[in-house]
């Protein structure tokens, strides 16, 4: 029952289309895999990606009325493959497209869907999430940033942390307390807090990699206008749980995709390098790569399914976390060996291997928050545990 | 697909209920038992009595039936039964009704000359018919005719113990040529992973009812963390090659000689998937774990020898090929 | 500062003796790699291990006075070498000599040890176990086995299970509550319960492997006789675990060995057989039989560690746990691999491959019961993460 | 080999001490902080100025190094003030106090003709002298010699960024024979071993530290049976390679070639277990494990500069030839 195996006519149309466009437009050097690679500034990339929506590739099953293409999440993984086949930069709006978009359009009023979602396609408005708290981390019935009256507006103290791309963002999809301690997730609500206001201070954090792309985030009586409150007050926790469930499952969709990418920029690299082509003969190496395109391609099959359940009106429950956690460990694994393999090159290496050292030294550092970020290995194997085994939970986990 | 889905749901059902029925039949009488509910022709053709559907529509009765350690050489009966059909219709009609036993040798292969010696075949001492290779394609025949011995030669499964077959300069029944012998061979490997994963899945919901029952330490064991990540990480693996099989499944059709991606990492995924959630279930259960009494190490029996034929590395080392051929330069 | 870093004169010479005698008096067939392979009796085992006793390879640091060679762990530790460099048929009192003979030692009075020692190394008593009950697993606090006052004596009643070799012993070392169950594991005291008695029911349990090794005991008023109680009541789950501890470290000390004669009883029934010894060529296959003589080596050194510490006087805490979790996986991994491997031999095989397939696929199903006896993995892994990271345990674990 | 173990033991709390204080400094401090408390010549003769002790008496001064990150060339000298202490006793002597900077080409080698280019040479920029592989054996090149030209070449490590090294046809100040240079190497490589175990020890107990301070879900991270599993699994193999280690180094004097078993199996041990360690280590801080400011990373790139040079891979492979040879029928 996968995706896959039922293309119908159109599917084949799109997807030819979807890939012409791209191999036509991606500028090379914005390719992770060229010997000249450099990344798009921040307003390249911001031009690109509303190029990207206009052309298809971005609100492909959003409605038509918010800037949406009005297809559906079948289009969409056509898309993110299309995508995923090719190293191109990634999404600076991926919070606003893929975790934002979502529960707007679960939640909001209809003026605020028209406010916010054209925005996001067009690159007007890049956003951020509000969720973890220094204290609270993965636990977030814990969160202590407040919203407290101000009329009909709301004031907003306290801080967030490892906010992904607050430093660029317009907006931030606020989570913070409007009842009590006591009342835990239920005393939560959602806002569309302006990031450009003097009560906000953002400050980028350091990764492991070098880049800052996660920041704090300091409210200091911050104001949110009463129509940036996102659906009824203290149901923001009911709200964003069902729209992380599935964005779980759907969020990044190109991962599999992508990476097959890298697997075969690793492969094509070490095939064109005398030594390393040696290493690919050997068969302990063989097993290791076979097992990585294994991987792979069980990840396809877990997305593909997602997708088909979804569009079938299905409710994937927690099997967002399989995908999640399979593919963050196996891409792990498979950074591990790619700088094992090419650490392996002569010495001085050719301009070719030199780029897939300096691509996948920092993908393996990187790798290793893709088992922190959107949910640690421990949380997701506490929710596979919890909706998909439905082990009792008993009085402690 | 939405029609086949509907009857291979109701297969399972009756799969279901039929395979424990069976507990304790010999061999004959579970013959006649599956073949009465119709679950040895769901892949032979109408001509034969059977119903035709493809491989993903049987996939569920062979997981019920290992899961339940049914006695009896399924995956062979019902892969013999469509492959028979044209050439042999009265022997493929009477293994659709049960009538007749066949089993399949896994191990060896005879001389052009009909001779030599076979061995693994399951249940191959209560079966009249064996198909057993011979060059790229296979023969069948009869274990009682002249030239041929049949003596036990035990492994690791306990319900379908092998035989070993010694054969010299018999007649065969029927000679199978090779590309058709492929499919079968192609297409048991993905019932037998199917078998597996049954199986595992069994073996997993044991574990759990067994650690959610039991209290340790003042609190219920199902409750520890570390034994949740644990199952967690088994249902990680078992989903992961389940998902890899069903696709198998799906696209078994478009490759009949059995070197398709899809065919490749359903065997890696599920040959080691498999061993490994009944092993863990057998850990999770404790002292219990290692009785003969519990039972799960007949599943992990059955699984390991599954797990043999599937032969992940070998599978892994093929698709290493495969991958060279497509990212060729 | 290994223990084979320095070696002694008389070490070698010592090393050379043991060697030359089980060189000419292990009957040929007893070896588990022997093609007509038929392990003796338990008649047979008895008189041979009572020989073994008497040519130094049982009791070696036992006191003389109790029939003991007066040796220290050094030897202990070359005379069990050597029993593993040898597929030799296992201790059938391995409970007597390396449990209840050491508990015996610690903590039993004088007039006990002369009694019961001896009789443990000349194989006139065979000793079980009684500490796991059905409803206790690995929780020893919750034992139930209640052991009353009867004059001067103690009536047992009660249920254990695990019981290794009850079948054939004598004697039971026997943890029963002499207190409350609030008491928890302070109200338990250890007996030498003698089996062969009206109320006592041994109930063989069939194993995975088809043997049956393991059983229940019931019992049902049987009788301790007051010379037969160890040490003070409710001081027998203190004494238990100081011995445990160093038991764990230290029983059945030639596994690291008899696991190297295992692999190379693998690797040369495949050499000698033209399509298995193509596979040894192959890397990938190398590699993982590379890995298991790591796996070997590393566990040899923690058991010469182990043998250091304790001559020096030194504690080893938790140690034990470190090379019994370290061997039960590592020797699962090594029997499915040499399962795996086996299995790719021509059919039919040869009768050196397939007594070999014999021995490993019993050695895989063995295997499953190793990270289960003796302490779980989740024991072991609670031990670690308790005594020797000494992790805070806080509320609960 | 006690009394050397009571050196040993003050020399592991001199560096303890003496590692925190170099922090900060650039590398001519550090060379002569290092030396002042004589630690650069713990292996090196009693003649230049060190200690002679043998190679397990200066692991745990690595150990303590990797853990605190120093910024220096570490291994490089001890090894070199050793090698150098006959041939060149004035270098020698200059590098155990610390007077002089010398680095080691990591990656590369240089032709007959003293020419080429050599790379990964840590602190190349920084440093006046380098020991280049050339032939079987290497050649001792002054940095600012005539056709000798650096350049920084960056990989994993923070601190002690890589240098390439290109020459042309200049002269070397002295060449190293094939034997003393193959000790010199396989000595580095149990000394980066045990560099890779100390960060790592250093680095699980950071993460048990943090996980004993931090409360979720309602009690402190630390008693969660899984996080303790997985401290527990990290344990196991950190002791493990540990012990391998310990073995190695103390029969190093009988192998200088290094291609003993044991050697052979620290090299394994160590490049698997120590990156594992501190990649589970980063992974128990959750969010604030991949920021930079935690620091942990830094550990991590040189644990993984470490296990690339130890190459767990080419370790095993060679351990199998030496089975075959040992178990030759």
């Amino acid at each position: 029952m996968s995706a896959a195996a039922t293309p119908a006519i159109d599917a084949v149309a799109y997807r030819a289309r979807q890939r012409a466009w791209l191999a036509e437009n991606l500028p090379p050097h914005w390719r992770a895999d060229a010997v000249d690679y450099r990344p798009p500034s921040l307003d390249e990339a911001k031009a690109w990606e509303a190029t990207l929506h206009r052309e298809g590739f971005w609100g492909i099953a959003w409605p038509r009325d918010y800037g949406g293409h009005g297809l559906t999440l079948r289009e969409h993984l056509i898309s993110n493959q299309e995508i995923g086949r090719l190293p191109m930069p990634e999404s600076q709006n991926s919070i606003g497209k893929e975790l934002a978009g979502p529960i707007i359009l679960a939640i909001a009023t209809e003026e605020q869907k028209r406010r916010y979602l054209p925005a996001i396609l067009e690159m007007r408005e890049i956003w951020c999430q509000g969720f973890s708290e220094p204290e609270a981390g993965s636990d977030l019935a814990g969160l202590r940033t407040r919203a407290t009256r101000d009329g009909a507006a709301w004031r907003i103290n306290g801080q967030k942390v490892w906010t992904s791309g607050a430093h660029r963002a317009q907006r931030c999809l606020l989570l913070a307390r409007t009842g009590t301690m006591e009342e835990r997730h239920k005393g939560l609500s959602l806002f569309a807090l302006k990031l450009d206001q003097p009560g906000v201070t953002v400050r980028p954090l350091r990764q492991i990699t070098g880049d800052a792309e996660y920041c704090e985030v300091f409210f200091d009586n911050a104001l949110v206008e009463p129509e940036d409150a996102l659906g009824e007050p203290a149901k923001g926790w009911a709200a964003a749980v069902r729209v992380l469930e599935v964005e779980r499952g759907t969020n990044r969709m190109y991962r599999g995709w992508r990476f097959e990418e890298q697997l075969r920029h690793l492969v094509t690299t070490c095939r064109a390098d005398p030594a390393l082509a040696r290493l690919l003969e050997d068969s302990s190496i063989r097993q290791r790569i076979a097992q990585v395109q294994v991987d792979i391609e069980v990840l396809k099959r877990l997305v593909e399914q997602t997708v088909e359940v979804l569009v079938g009106g299905g409710s994937i429950g927690g099997h967002g976390s399989l995908s999640k956690q399979h593919w963050s460990e196996a891409h792990q694994r498979f950074a591990a060996l790619a700088v094992e393999l090419l650490e392996q090159a002569p010495y001085p290496a050719s301009p070719e291997v030199e780029a897939a050292q300096r691509r996948f030294r920092k993908a393996y550092l990187q790798s290793r928050a893709q088992t922190i970020y959107a949910g640690t290995t421990e949380i997701q194997l506490g929710i596979i545990a919890d909706r998909i085994l439905k082990l009792p939970r008993g009085e402690a986990r | 697909m939405s029609e086949h889905s509907d009857i291979a749901a109701e297969i399972a059902r009756t799969a279901q209920r039929v395979v424990a029925e069976c507990d304790g039949l010999d061999t004959a009488s579970v013959a006649a038992r599956l073949g009465e509910a119709g679950l040895l022709g769901v892949l032979a053709p109408e001509a034969v009595g059977g119903l035709g559907l493809p491989l993903s529509a049987v996939a569920p009765v062979v997981e019920v039936a290992e899961a339940g350690l049914l006695a009896f050489p399924l995956v062979e009966t019902l892969l013999a039964a469509r492959l028979l059909a044209e050439t042999q219709p009265d022997l493929a009609a009477a293994l659709v009704a049960g009538e007749a036993v066949l089993t399949i040798a896994g191990a060896g292969s005879l001389s052009p000359g009909v001779s030599g010696v076979v061995g693994r075949a399951p249940l191959g001492t209560a079966a009249r018919w064996l198909l057993a290779p011979l060059g790229e394609g296979a023969v069948l025949l009869a274990l009682d005719a002249p030239g041929v011995t049949v003596a036990e030669d035990p492994g690791f499964d306990l319900e379908r113990p092998a035989a070993r077959v010694s054969v010299s300069g018999a007649t065969p029944a029927a000679t199978i040529p090779a590309a058709a012998w492929a499919t079968l061979r192609a297409d048991a490997l993905l019932l037998r992973a199917a078998g597996a994963l049954g199986a595992a899945g069994h073996c997993m919901d044991r574990a759990i009812e067994h650690l959610t029952g039991r209290r340790q330490f003042g609190r219920p064991l199902v409750t520890m963390q570390g034994l949740r990540f644990s199952l967690a990480r088994q249902k990680i693996a078992l989903e992961g090659a389940r998902h890899a099989l069903e696709h198998a499944l799906a696209l078994a059709g478009q490759d009949p000689q059995g070197e398709s991606v899809p065919r490749l990492v359903a065997r890696a995924t599920c040959a080691e998937a498999a061993p490994a959630v009944i092993e863990s279930a057998i850990q999770l259960h404790g002292g219990m774990g290692f009785t003969w009494d519990l039972g799960l190490h007949r599943q992990l029996r059955r699984a390991k020898e599954a797990a043999a034929a599937l032969d992940a590395v070998a599978a892994r080392a093929a698709l290493a090929g495969r991958l060279e051929e497509a990212w060729a330069l």
